[in-house]
Order: C-alpha cells, then structure tokens, then sequence
C-alpha cells in the first residue's frame, strides 16, 4: 500500500517536473525580450529541476542514491539562481535595456 | 638495464623535459638536452648493433605481452630510424644555444628545449613503437610540440605558417585515427603484428579498403607528399633554423616510416600495391612533386623557402623508391632517408649560420658571402653537391640505386625522370653559388664574420659525414639493405 | 728505387692532393709555391715513365682501392691507352707550371694560390681517369675533373667569367648526369660488371638495340669530347686565363673525353660488336658532321683563342671518329692523335698565350706584322700549326695519316673525305696568321713600339713544346708501340 | 552564425550533447571527460580568444567549392566504407570477440578494480595514457611558450576587466562562489580517487578541480588569483604530476619489472596493480589540473596584455 | 533492415563531413578551430558507437550484470579527447598570437598582409 502511494506521487512529481520544463522551453521561445525569457529560463532551472529529483528520489528506495540526489538538488538550488542573476547582472552591465511597456509610462525607470 | 633499452630510449628524453623546467637558466637546460640527446643517440647505436646481430626486440609494456597490452618492437628498419633521428638531433643541439639566443627572447627559451625534447620523444616513440593507437598518441606529442615550435619563430608569418600546419596536421592525425578505428572495427586488435595476422581475411571489405586510403592519406599529409605539401615550405621557412634544421631531417622521414612500416608489416605489400593503383599512383605523384618543387624552388627568393621547396622535392625522389614495390627500390628509399636527413640538416644549419650573421636569408643578403663567410659558404655548396648526386657524396649513392631500381624494374623512363629532376637541383644550388661567389657584397652593408665556431662544428661535422657516408658505404647499405629484405620477408 | 709499381700507381693519384696541401701552406711566397708545384711534376713525370717502363717489361699493374657499392670497387691498371694519356698529361703539366709561373707573373693575376690548387686537384683526377680500372672509377674522377676545374674557368671572377662558368658546368655536369650516369647504370646492369675488358664487356646474346641507345648515350654523355651538341661548352671556357685554356682545354679536359669515348669503344663495346651496332654509323656522321662544322666556325673567329677553341673541337671529332671507326687502324691513328694534338694546340694555346702578355693583343686581325717583334712565339706557332694541319715536319701527319687509313679499312669513303675537307678547312684557318705576321705586306703596320717577346719562362715552355711535336714526327716508335699495344691485348682477344 | 560568441555558446552545447550521448552508449567514463572538457575547457578558452580577437566573423566563404568537393568524396568514401560494417551494437562484432572480452573476464581477477576501463586505461595500456599526459603537458608547455610576457614587477594597477576593484558588482556570485568553491575541490578529489570503482580518475578530477580554481581567478581578478595560486609553483607542479607517473614506471623498472609493470611494485600482486594505478591516476590529476590552469592564467593574462598594448606584441 | 542497423555510422559521417567544411570554408581562424572540434568529436562517437553492444551496461562490473559494453574504445577515447583538448588549446594560443601581430584572425586579411610583405 505504502510503496503504491509513493509511486503515484513520484509519477506525479515527474509529470510535474516535465510539465514545467516543457512550459518554461515554449517561455523562452515565445517570450519577446531578453529579461522574460530570463524568466523562462529561471522556471525550468529551478523548479522543474528539483521536482524531477525528488520524483526519482521517490523512485529508488536505496539510501546512498537519495543522499546522492539530495546532494544534486542542494546543489542545483545554490547554482542555477546565482547563474541567472550573473547572466541578469551582465546583460544589464552590457547595456541591454528591458523591453517595456511604452504606451503607460514614457519615462520608463533605468 | 640492457633488457629495457628500448623503453629507455623513449623514456629518457620523455623524463628530461619536465626536468628542463626546473633548470631555470636556458645554458643549463642546453646542456642537459645535450647529455640527454646523447645518451639517446648512444642507445640507439647498441640497439642497432642487437637488432643487426640477434633479429628484432620486443618489450612488452607493463607486463602485458601480445594485443592486450602495448609492445614496443624494434626491428632493423626502425633501428635505422632510430639512428638517424637521435644522430641528427644530436647534432643539430649543437648549434642550437647560439642560434636561438638571436632568434628567439630570453623568456622562451628554456621552453624551447623542452618542446624540443618532446618532440623528439614523439618521434622516436612512434618509430618503435609495434601499438597502432600509441602511434597515434606519439605522433600527436611529436605534431604539437612541433607546432609550438614553428610559432617561436620570430617572423610573425611563423605563426600563420604554424596554424596552418596545425589545421592540416591534425586533420591528418585523424585520418590516421578513422583508418586505425576501421581497422580495429574489422579485427579487434590494435596490436600491428596481430593485425598483420589477421588483416588478411578480411582484406576484401570495403571497410579495410576505406581504412587503407584515410590511413594512407593522412600519412601522406604528414609526408608533404606533392599535392598535400602546402603547408612544408611556409613552416620551414620561417621557423627557427634550429627547428627546420631537426624537422627537416627527421619529421618527414617519420611519415615515410609510417608508410613503410604499414604497407608492408601490416597490410602487406600484395594487398596495398592491388587494392589501389598505389604503384602508379605514387610514382606519379613522386615524380610531378620533383618537378613542379624543384621548378618552384628555382623561382625562390627566401633561401630557407628554397630548400624547403627541395624538401619536398626529395620527398618525392622517396616515395618514387618507395612506389617500385622492389627490394632494390625499398632500399633505394632507406638509403636516401638516410642520405637526404644527412644533407638537410648540414644545409639548413649553414643557413641557421646566415641568419645568425646577417639576420635575413633572402637571396639578395647572400651576395659576397663567399669571401666573407668562406667556411659555411662552402659547407652550403658542399651540402648542395650532395643533393646534385655528385660522386664520392651520400647523394651519389641515393641517385645511383634509384636509378638503377628504376631500371632494374625496367621503368627506363623514371630513371631518365629522375636524373633530369636532379638537373634541376643544379640549377638553383648554382644560382646560391653564383650569389654568393660572383656578387661582391651590397655596398654600404657591414661585413659579416665567419659563423661562431658552435656552427661551424656540426656544420663541418654533417658534411664531414656527408663525404664520408659517401666513400665508405658499407654501413648505411649494409643496414637498408637488411632492412628491406626483412620487410619483403626474404631472409637478411 | 726500391717501391713498386702499385705504390707508385697510387702516388701518381695521391701526390698532387698532396701538393695542394703544400701549396695552400705556402700560399704566401709564390717562388716557394711554384717550386713545390715543379717537384710534384717532376716526381709524377718520373713515376709515370717508370710505369711505362714497367708496362714495356710487360708486367701487369693492378691495384684495388675499396668497395665504394656493393660489386662497384675504386681499382686501377695500367694499360697502353690510358698510359699515353697519363705520359702526356704529366709532362705537360711540368710544362704548363713552368709557362703559367711566367704568365701569371706577368699578366700579376689575383688569387694565384686557388689556382694553383685546383690545378693539381685537376691532374689528380686526369691521373685517375688514366689508370681508372673499371667504368665506376672513370666516371667519379670525371665528375671531380668537371667540379676542379670549374674554379679555374671562373678564375676572372667577372661577370663574363660566371656566364662562361655558367654554361660550362651546366652542359657537363647535366650530360653526365643525365646520360653517362644512365649508361653506365644500364651497362651495369645488362652486362653485370663495369670493369674494362679488352674485347668488351658485352657477351655475345646482347640484343643490338640496347647496346646501340647504351653507345649513343656515352657518345653524348661524354660531354668532355665536345661532340656537336655538347661543344659550347669549349668556348664558352676560353673566358679562363690562357695557362688554363691551355692545359686543360688543350689537353687535360677534352682528353679525358676523348680517351673516355675511345676507353669505352674498346673497352665496354668491344671493336666486334662496335661494328655491328646500329647506332655507330649514325654517330660517325654526327662526328664527321661536328669535325667539319667546327672548322668553318672556327675560320669565321677573329679572337685567336675562340678560333683555337674551335679548331680543337674538330679535332676531337677526328679521335672520336678514330675511336668509332671501329677498325684497328682507326683505333692506333685516335690514340696518336690524342698526343699529336696535345703537344700541338698546347703549344698554339701558349703562343696565343704569349702574344696577349707581350702585345695585349687577342684579336687575330691586329696580330699583323707582329713576327718581327716576337719571332721566337711565332715560329713555334707556325710548327704547332702544322702539327695540326698534319703537315710531315710535324707528328700530327702520323695519325692523321693512320686516321685516313682507318678509314679506308672501315671503307667509310664519305669519313674519308670529310677528314680530307677538314685538313685543308684546318690549313685555312691556322696557317694565315704566322704568316701574315712575318710577311704584314702593304699597308701600314700599326703595332705599337715596345712590344717585346714573351717572358723567358713562357718562351721556353713554348719552345719545348713545339720542339715535342717535332720530335714526334721524327720519333714516333715509342708511341706507335703504345697505341699498337692497345690492338694486341683487345686484338689477341679479337682474334681467339 | 556569424556571433562567435553564440558560436563558442554552441560548441559547448554540442559537447554536453555528444557527452549524453555517451552516457547513452554506455560510455559513461568518456561522457564524464567530454562533459568536463568538451563541454567546459574548450568553450572556456574559446571565449576567452572570441574575449580578445572580437565577435564579428566575415561572411566570405573562403574556398567553398574545394571545400564541398573535398567533403563529398571523403564522404563517400567513409559511405562506402560502412556499408561492410557490422551493425551498430552487436554482440558478435569483431572488435568485442578478440581482445576485449580478456579484459572482461580477467581484469577482476589480474587488477581487482571494478571500472574495467580505468584497468585498461591505467594497467593494461598505461603507456597510452602515459603518452596522453606528456600531449597535455606539451600543450601546457606550447601555450606557456607562446603567450608568456615578462610582466613588469607588482607594483603597476594593472585596469584589468577581471580585476577586484569590481568587489560591489559581484557580491552575490562571490559569495556564492565562496561557499562552493570548497565543494567543487572536494568533489574533484573525489572523482579523484573513486575512479576504480565508478565512473572517474585523473583526468576527470583534474579538469574539475582546475574549474575551482578558475572559478575563483574570474571572480576575484587575476592579480588576486597569481597571488593566491603562484605561477611558477604551478609550472614546476606540472613537471611533478608527468614526473610521478613516469617514475612509478621506472619503480617498477627498477624492481625488475617491465616498464609500468605494477605486479612487482609489492608482494601480492593485486595489491601492486593497485598502488600502481593509484599513484599514477593522482600523477595524471596533478598534470591535468596544473596544465589547465596554466593555460587559462595565460589566456586570461593575455587579455590584459593585449589590451594594454595594444595589437603590436 | 540492412539500412537501419547502420545508421549510427552515418550521424558520425554526417558530423564529420560538417566538421570538415567547417574547417576549409570557413575562413575566421576562431571557426576553424570549433570545425576541427566538432570533426573530432565525431570521430570519438563513431568509436564509442564501436564498442556498444545491445544490452549490455557500462564496462563496470557489478553484481548480476554479464553482458558489458567493450571497454577498449573508451579508453582510446579518453587520450583522444585530452588530445584534441591539447590541439584546440595550442590553436587557440596561436590565433591569439595572430591577432596580435596580425590585428585580424580572418584569412583574406592575413593571406593579404603576407603577400604585402613578401
């Protein structure tokens, strides 16, 4: 019974996972300027990520592969925010401003 | 120790170079690559004499004998080689402290020597090894630190002579490589003399027809072969001397091994001179490459260029020796391995003589240098009788087995080819002595002294040997000839 | 003196490289320089009249050097052909020092010390070529005669001097390399051995053809005997200075070719199996053709040595002609020629020579009347002449005589013409300028006060040379003997 | 694609995806290797030449036709060629039926360790690897040659875009570099030395543990970095690494071995091979580690130079 | 069915014959050098793709595992890479000398500065 519930929600967990991957790969296409698709980017990065993790974490009851995949997940959380920040923070230095809406506030803040 | 002598051969100057980092002064790491050159060339003379006596050696790598591990087996035609290599580097190290502190900064020196040693471990790596991958592997460390090499010329086209010959190099190491993976697929072994055993069952694929050509064509880019030989005059010309000086006496002639070593140890001569029209193929090829190289070299106004260019000519004088399929022709091609090796080095260190003196090679700078630098002038027409052919020099020898292979092979028409490509020899050694002797020097231009006496000792010393290998030849035919009757299975 | 003969052999080649070294160490004072180069002579001139003495006795001089190729040694023997030649190269080698000492004083050239040593490199090979017993030695000392003696023609060191090099090396050295070398490879390998065999090297199953391109190849590849094609050459090597021209122009290099060509007919071909090749008539020709075109260039010459230069390519047609006629006359009357012609051209070379120290002059036109101021120079040039012409007070009549002998044996009546043609095209040309300058006629003689004769070394170098011819005519035995000698070892084989 | 820098973006793509593609060929050793290199050193030095020789790239193709005709044959040929082959992945293909299933079956038993590719890679043919670590070192050694520069003494500020004048602008990535930096380098040793049992070994760990450390160099500026890591330490360092291995090989020499022969290194065999394969994966870690750091140090150091001054060396 | 079993072979040949234009029509030095990587790497995949069999896991034994990949192409593989790693290194420094001296890294540009000189 146990082992039942844990599959349904790994498999939940990576259908999730996939779904979110999938909705943050059509973010960066259809996206129209740098900064969204940053945003697109960031989704697939992190969330998706950690919850096809867990999903396989779910998956293996063997305790060195969980420690190795809790390690993975510690490891992408720390990561993959710092690397859209540092592509965000370069792409500002190299003067790429956001697309943004015209029509409201002409003077657009910096 | 005498077991491991073959191993040693390699791994000696292979230990050095990372040692020649820890002597900080370029004077010091001079020396040392001079002992450790030494020592190599001393080895390979015991080698030789064992091999010649007791047939060839076989070292199995870490223990492991036979395809499963690496062996190195040296047999008389890499003993040869090897002679030749370590003799020519030895030699070559001689002159090498004064010409490269002209040529190259202080800074990169030492840097210079360890890229030297490499490259002759790459070499001499590849000549004994019996491992088609380590061929690869040792032909790759050769390749690279002679590409670093040719950079550290001071010229700035040395750079784009080098990336040039970078591009086509690794282009052609990795035909080698697709040839050797083909090869491995159809048999399963890397192990040459394994493959030797059991190529010939599946000799008929096309797979081991399509290993035969990349692995041919990639040799024959590393050959400088005629249509493939763009990238030979760039690189030499604007290397340091020392560095065309060592790889004009020896790189080419690796390639050629390599062709040798596989189209008859490992694919066998039946199969490679079947298969593809290679025969006709090559003696075209060899023949159009003296022509059209010889006549380029004519028209050249850097001397370096020039010889360069007649590189690639005797390249071809090879390979037509090598296309005859004979055993006179096969040790028509060793003796002029070992011939050509003997005059290029002492030719291109008389011009490293030059460039120390005036600092330029063009033709223009040779006027009068006759009377101003009479020693290496004359070493220079010396080398350049011996690349003519003329009797009592190791050219002479070289010419009159190819001619009498070609003939003997009933090929009249490619021994009156070959003599007429040696006319064109004439031709421009006699516009250098034209310049040098009848020209008196460009007024207003400080008179050159006579090259340091750290030239001309070598110099003296290659054309000392190129006189003698030419007198007394009983040693380099003696050696081919055992060489080749080995390769074509007949019994020394 | 107690050596023997092989030792002696072996100094005749390694004396003169020895007198290099001499030379080069005293290169400083010339007296001492020449002097050394006189005793070399004079010690070679010894040694090889007691070789000849040793080859009247009969006594078989061989000596083996070593194996340079596998099957291919450097070895000598002594044989009347090659002795006739080395006879007359080391007397005239005495000669021309004792000439050259008085020129080069005179005419005070630069850099005498070079020549000099170039000089005894060039007789060191002339003496191998002579000797050489087999084809392989021959051909490596021809190869080291083309390359010592090419410092000598550039000696000038001018512009002119490096086209005239230019051109002399350039037909040499591509005719032996491309066609001697590939004759001998292929006599090699159809006959197996390059050793010179009185009677031929050839065995009988030879097919006619083969031998017939191999002959032509020699024939061609002997550049040194100045057949037509490969003539220029010859004159291009008169930019030299005259002591040069003289014994190496005269003598030593155009001999070598000559003695090569006939070393080869008798020696490699064999006189039997000359006759029958289908090539040699075509080269008798070619020979004849080269005797008789050389003559008319040579009348057209104003410059004296120019015209010398000609006239001595037609002569070698004649040797060459001799030599192919294939007929045992033809071979005696070559082989004398080969001496008649040295002494005579030498001593020509010499006057000419002689006229450019003392008058400055070189062209024939300007040498009118110049008899009454050098009569000695032109008394020797006019029986030097005659030698050439073949005329009897002087020795050329011998061979010439034996020539047209030869010529009727073979029964090559048009040969038979062509030489006569060549006598009389030889009277047209040589016989006009001594006698234009004892008898200059009307007309005003514009030569200069002051002309004196030649310096006294010169002179006598001339004198002796012109009294050789003589003594030649008068006393041939010693060399009809040698040249018939050549008949009996290739004739006895002939006639088994 | 005429960006370089999108150009030198791809290529790294295209060696992460020819590493999956390993992974999925059952090659997961290489996969570990061409990740860390192909997809990371090589697109590492690309950018920083694409930093220095400028993104544009000329769109006139050089040679085109040579090109496609050169491409079609040899691309026939190689067609030609496969049509023999035998089919992708099966059992009986000759490569897997005469030298490897020896290594299969008896590695466990002659070298005890598990990754029967670091047997092969560190026992049966370590003079292969041998050869490899002297090509790193050569490459080494030819950048060394080619882009040293006698820096002037310390003294100078060099303006140098990497430097640490910039400390406000990286706060966040230093801090977070800081944490895991410490993580990275153990990790590396641990690739390190786990290389018999699982995927890893010298190379691996090596490349790693030099992606530390130029990590730290980029963002805390190269003059920081030559402090904190001294160049000519790193250069002899790199000698050791090529050193170390060779001289296990001549232990083994000097016990009556043949060259990298482990059976003689100790008593019991198995054990040798051990000890043997473990001191020359760390001779290979150090030379990995240490060449890669060269060369990027005198990549980056490059940068500086070139700008300063200015195109003429 | 013959076509299918090959297919792998003829990926490798593609990438390789992309690579290899790459490196001869492209005339920007930085170019050349990626076109040599991708040729390279594709022949690394044509190795590995040798030594794959069906079925079988990763050459590292384990317990209840028979059939293993064959581990001799992944280690020839392995020098392969550090070897191209090594050219892509070197070339790389070179064209960077190049830029320095040249002021470009295209090859018209070179070729023209060369022809200038000489």
């Amino acid at each position: 019974m146990m082992d039942m519930v844990i599959d349904i929600s790994s498999a939940l967990c990576l259908l999730l996972g996939s779904f979110l991957c999938l909705s943050g790969g059509v973010g960066i296409i259809r996206f129209p300027d740098f900064y969204t698709r940053m945003h697109g980017a960031g989704v697939t990065d992190t969330l998706a990520a950690s919850m096809i993790l867990i999903g396989l974490m779910l998956q293996n009851p063997d305790a060195i592969v969980i420690l190795k995949l809790v390690m993975i997940l510690l490891m992408t959380l720390f990561i993959s925010p710092t690397a859209s920040h540092a592509i965000a923070k370069a792409a500002i230095n190299s003067g790429l401003l956001p697309l943004l809406d015209n029509k409201e506030n002409k003077d657009g803040e910096s | 120790m005498l077991a491991h002598l073959p191993v040693l051969q390699v791994l000696i100057p292979l230990m050095a170079a990372p040692l020649c980092l820890f002597l900080r002064r370029p004077y010091l790491a001079w020396i040392f690559t001079l002992i450790v050159s030494g020592l190599t060339f001393l080895i390979s003379i015991i080698l030789l004499q064992q091999v010649m006596t007791s047939g060839s050696i076989v070292y199995a790598m870490g223990g492991w004998e036979g395809p499963w591990g690496i062996e190195y087996r040296i047999d008389k035609l890499s003993a040869f080689l090897l002679l030749i290599i370590t003799a020519m580097s030895t030699v070559i190290l001689c002159a090498a402290h004064t010409s490269i502190r002209k040529e190259i900064p202080k800074n990169r020196q030492i840097y210079f020597y360890i890229l030297y040693l490499f490259s002759l471990t790459g070499m001499l790596g590849i000549v004994s090894t019996g491992d088609v991958f380590n061929v690869f592997v040792f032909l790759e460390i050769s390749s690279l630190s002679a590409y670093a090499l040719i950079a550290l010329g001071e010229d700035r086209r040395a750079l784009w002579a080098a990336y040039q010959y970078l591009i086509m190099g690794t282009i052609g190491a990795t035909f080698i490589l697709i040839g050797i993976g083909l090869m491995y697929q159809m048999t399963g072994t890397l192990n040459m003399d394994d493959l030797a055993r059991r190529l010939p069952e599946v000799a008929q694929t096309r797979t081991v027809f399509v290993a035969f050509v990349f692995f041919t064509v990639g040799v024959c880019l590393k050959l400088a072969l005629f249509p493939l030989h763009l990238w030979l005059p760039n690189a030499y010309a604007y290397a340091p001397s020392i560095v065309t000086a060592f790889l004009a006496a020896t790189a080419t002639k690796i390639a050629i091994y390599l062709l040798i070593r596989f189209t008859f140890s490992v694919f066998g001569l039946s199969f490679s001179f079947t298969t593809l029209p290679l025969q006709t193929l090559f003696v075209v090829l060899g023949l159009v490459g003296i022509f059209v190289a010889s006549t380029a070299a004519i028209y050249q106004k850097n001397v370096k260029h020039l010889f360069a260019y007649s590189s690639v000519a005797q390249v071809g004088y090879m390979i037509v020796g090598y296309s005859m399929g004979t055993t006179i022709g096969l040790m028509a091609t060793l003796l002029h391995l070992f011939n050509h090796a003997l005059m290029k080095s002492a030719l291109f260190l008389a011009l490293g003589a030059v460039m120390y003196r005036i600092g330029s090679v063009q033709l223009s700078g040779f006027q009068g240098l006759g009377r101003q630098m009479p020693f290496t002038m004359a070493a220079i027409v010396a080398g350049g009788l011996s690349l003519i052919g003329v009797p009592l020099t190791v050219g002479f020898v070289s010419k009159w087995y190819l001619v009498l292979a070609s003939v003997e092979n009933g090929w009249w028409p490619v021994a009156v080819l070959i003599l007429l490509g040696s006319l064109l020899t004439i031709i421009y050694i006699w516009r250098i002595v034209e310049v040098a002797y009848f020209k008196d020097p460009i007024v207003g231009s400080e008179p050159a002294k006579e090259a340091p006496l750290a030239f001309l000792i070598p110099i003296w010393l290659l054309v000392g040997a190129n006189f003698y290998f030419g007198v007394d030849t009983r040693l380099s035919i003696q050696v081919a000839q055992a060489a080749s009757q080995s390769l074509f299975g007949v019994s020394p | 003196m107690s050596i023997s003969l092989e030792t002696m052999l072996q100094l005749c080649i390694i004396l003169p490289l020895l007198a290099t070294v001499g030379i080069a160490a005293t290169g400083r004072n010339s007296n001492l320089r020449e002097g050394v180069t006189i005793v070399t002579s004079l010690v070679v001139l010894y040694l090889v009249i007691n070789l000849y003495l040793g080859l009247k006795a009969g006594e078989k001089i061989t000596v083996q050097w070593w194996e340079l190729l596998p099957g291919l040694q450097i070895s000598f023997s002594i044989e009347p052909l090659g002795m006739i030649f080395a006879l007359i190269a080391s007397f005239l080698w005495l000669i021309t020092t004792v000439y050259s000492i008085g020129y080069m004083r005179a005419h005070h050239e630069k850099n005498q010390t070079r020549f000099y040593i170039c000089f005894a490199i060039a007789i060191s090979s002339v003496m191998g070529i002579a000797f050489s017993g087999n084809l392989f030695t021959l051909f490596i000392f021809y190869e080291i005669l083309t390359l010592s003696t090419y410092p000598l023609v550039t000696h000038a060191g001018t512009e002119k001097a490096k086209r005239g090099g230019r051109i002399y090396l350039g037909i040499l050295l591509s005719t032996s390399v491309a066609f001697f070398l590939l004759a001998i490879v292929g006599t090699w390998f159809v006959a197996g051995t390059l050793e010179f065999t009185p009677g031929g090297v050839f065995d009988s199953t030879v097919n006619t053809t083969v031998a017939g391109i191999l002959l032509v190849l020699f024939i061609f590849g002997i550049g040194k005997a100045a057949i037509m094609p490969f003539h220029r050459w010859l004159p291009a090597a008169m930019v030299a200075p005259t002591p040069v021209s003289a014994l190496l122009h005269a003598v030593a290099v155009v001999k070598a070719g000559v003695f090569t060509v006939l070393k080869v007919c008798v020696f490699i071909f064999g006189i039997d199996l000359l006759q029958i090749l289908p090539s040699t008539q075509f080269l008798l020709y070619l020979a004849g053709a080269s005797v008789l075109l050389a003559s008319l260039v040579a009348m057209r010459q104003d410059n004296l040595k120019a015209r010398l230069a000609y006239s001595t390519v037609s002569q070698l047609g004649y040797i060459t002609i001799g030599a192919l006629l294939a007929s045992s006359v033809g071979i005696i009357g070559g082989s004398m020629h080969i001496a008649m012609h040295a002494f005579g051209k030498i001593t020509l070379f010499f006057c000419a020579g002689a006229i450019l120290v003392a008058a400055h002059k070189s062209n024939i036109s300007e040498m009118r009347g110049i008899g009454r101021q050098m009569p000695i120079t032109m008394v020797a040039f006019f029986i030097a002449s005659l030698s050439i012409i073949g005329v009897p007070p002087a020795g050329g009549s011998w061979s010439k005589w034996f020539l047209l002998m030869g010529t009727m044996e073979a029964a090559q009546w048009i040969l038979m013409v062509v030489l006569m043609i060549s006598s009389l095209l030889n009277i047209a040309y040589l016989l006009p300028i001594p006698l234009r300058a004892f008898f200059p006629g009307r007309g005003v003689v514009d030569n200069g006060a002051g002309i004196r004769e030649a310096p006294l070394p010169s002179l006598i170098a001339l004198c002796v040379t012109a009294a050789g011819s003589v003594a030649l005519f008068i006393y041939p035995q010693p060399l009809y003997k040698l040249a018939t000698a050549i008949l009996d070892i290739s004739g006895m084989v002939h006639d088994k | 694609m005429k960006d370089l820098f999108a150009v030198a973006m791809l290529s790294g793509i295209y060696g992460l995806l020819s590493a999956s593609l390993f992974v999925t060929m059952d090659a997961v050793d290489v996969a570990f290797t061409e990740a860390s290199v192909g997809a990371g050193i090589s697109t590492l030095l690309m950018l920083t030449t694409v930093a220095m020789t400028g993104r544009s790239e000329n769109t006139v193709r050089h040679k085109p036709v040579l090109a496609l005709v050169v491409v079609f044959v040899t691309g026939a040929l190689l067609i030609y060629g496969t049509l023999d082959m035998p089919y992708f992945g099966d059992v009986q293909a000759a490569a897997n039926l005469h030298v490897a299933p020896r290594y299969i079956q008896d590695s466990f038993q002659e070298i005890g360790v598990d990754n029967i590719v670091t047997s092969v890679l560190a026992s049966y043919r370590a003079f292969d690897t041998f050869g490899e670590v002297v090509v790193i070192f050569t490459a080494g050694i030819g950048v060394l040659a080619l882009l040293t520069f006698t820096r002037r003494p310390k003294g100078d500020t060099e303006i140098n875009s990497l430097n640490d004048s910039m400390h406000e602008q990286y706060l966040i990535v230093r801090i977070v570099s800081k944490i895991l930096i410490p993580f990275i380098l153990l990790f590396a040793l641990y690739v390190q030395f786990h290389g018999d049992f699982g995927p890893g070994g010298g190379f691996q760990a090596g490349v790693i543990f030099a992606a530390a450390i130029i990590l730290y160099a980029m963002l805390f500026g190269m003059s920081v970095a030559r402090r904190v890591i001294n160049q000519s330490f790193v250069q002899l360092f790199a000698a050791v690494g090529v050193l170390t291995y060779g001289s296990v090989g001549v232990a083994s020499m000097l016990n009556g071995g043949n060259f990298l022969d482990y059976d003689v290194l100790s008593d019991d065999p198995v054990a040798g091979q051990h000890l043997g394969i473990l001191l020359i994966e760390l001779g290979v870690g150090i030379a990995v580690a240490t060449v890669v750091i060269i060369i990027f140090f005198n990549f980056a150091g490059r940068i500086g130079f070139s700008k300063r001054e200015g195109n003429k060396e | 069915m013959m076509i299918l079993g090959l297919y792998n072979y003829w990926i490798v040949v593609v990438l390789m014959m992309i690579g290899l234009y790459i490196v001869i029509a492209h005339g920007n030095l930085v170019k050349k050098t990626v076109g040599l990587n991708i040729f390279q790497t594709s022949v690394f995949i044509f190795y590995i793709s040798l030594g794959k069999v069906d079925g079988g896991s990763a050459p590292i034994l384990a317990e209840g595992v028979n059939l293993y990949s064959n581990p001799l192409p992944h280690v020839l593989i392995l020098t392969a890479i550090v070897v191209s790693l090594a050219t892509t290194a070197l070339g790389l420094a070179i064209v960077v000398r190049i830029k320095e001296a040249y002021g470009s890294i295209e090859e018209e540009k070179i070729q023209m500065e060369d022809n200038k000189e000489c």
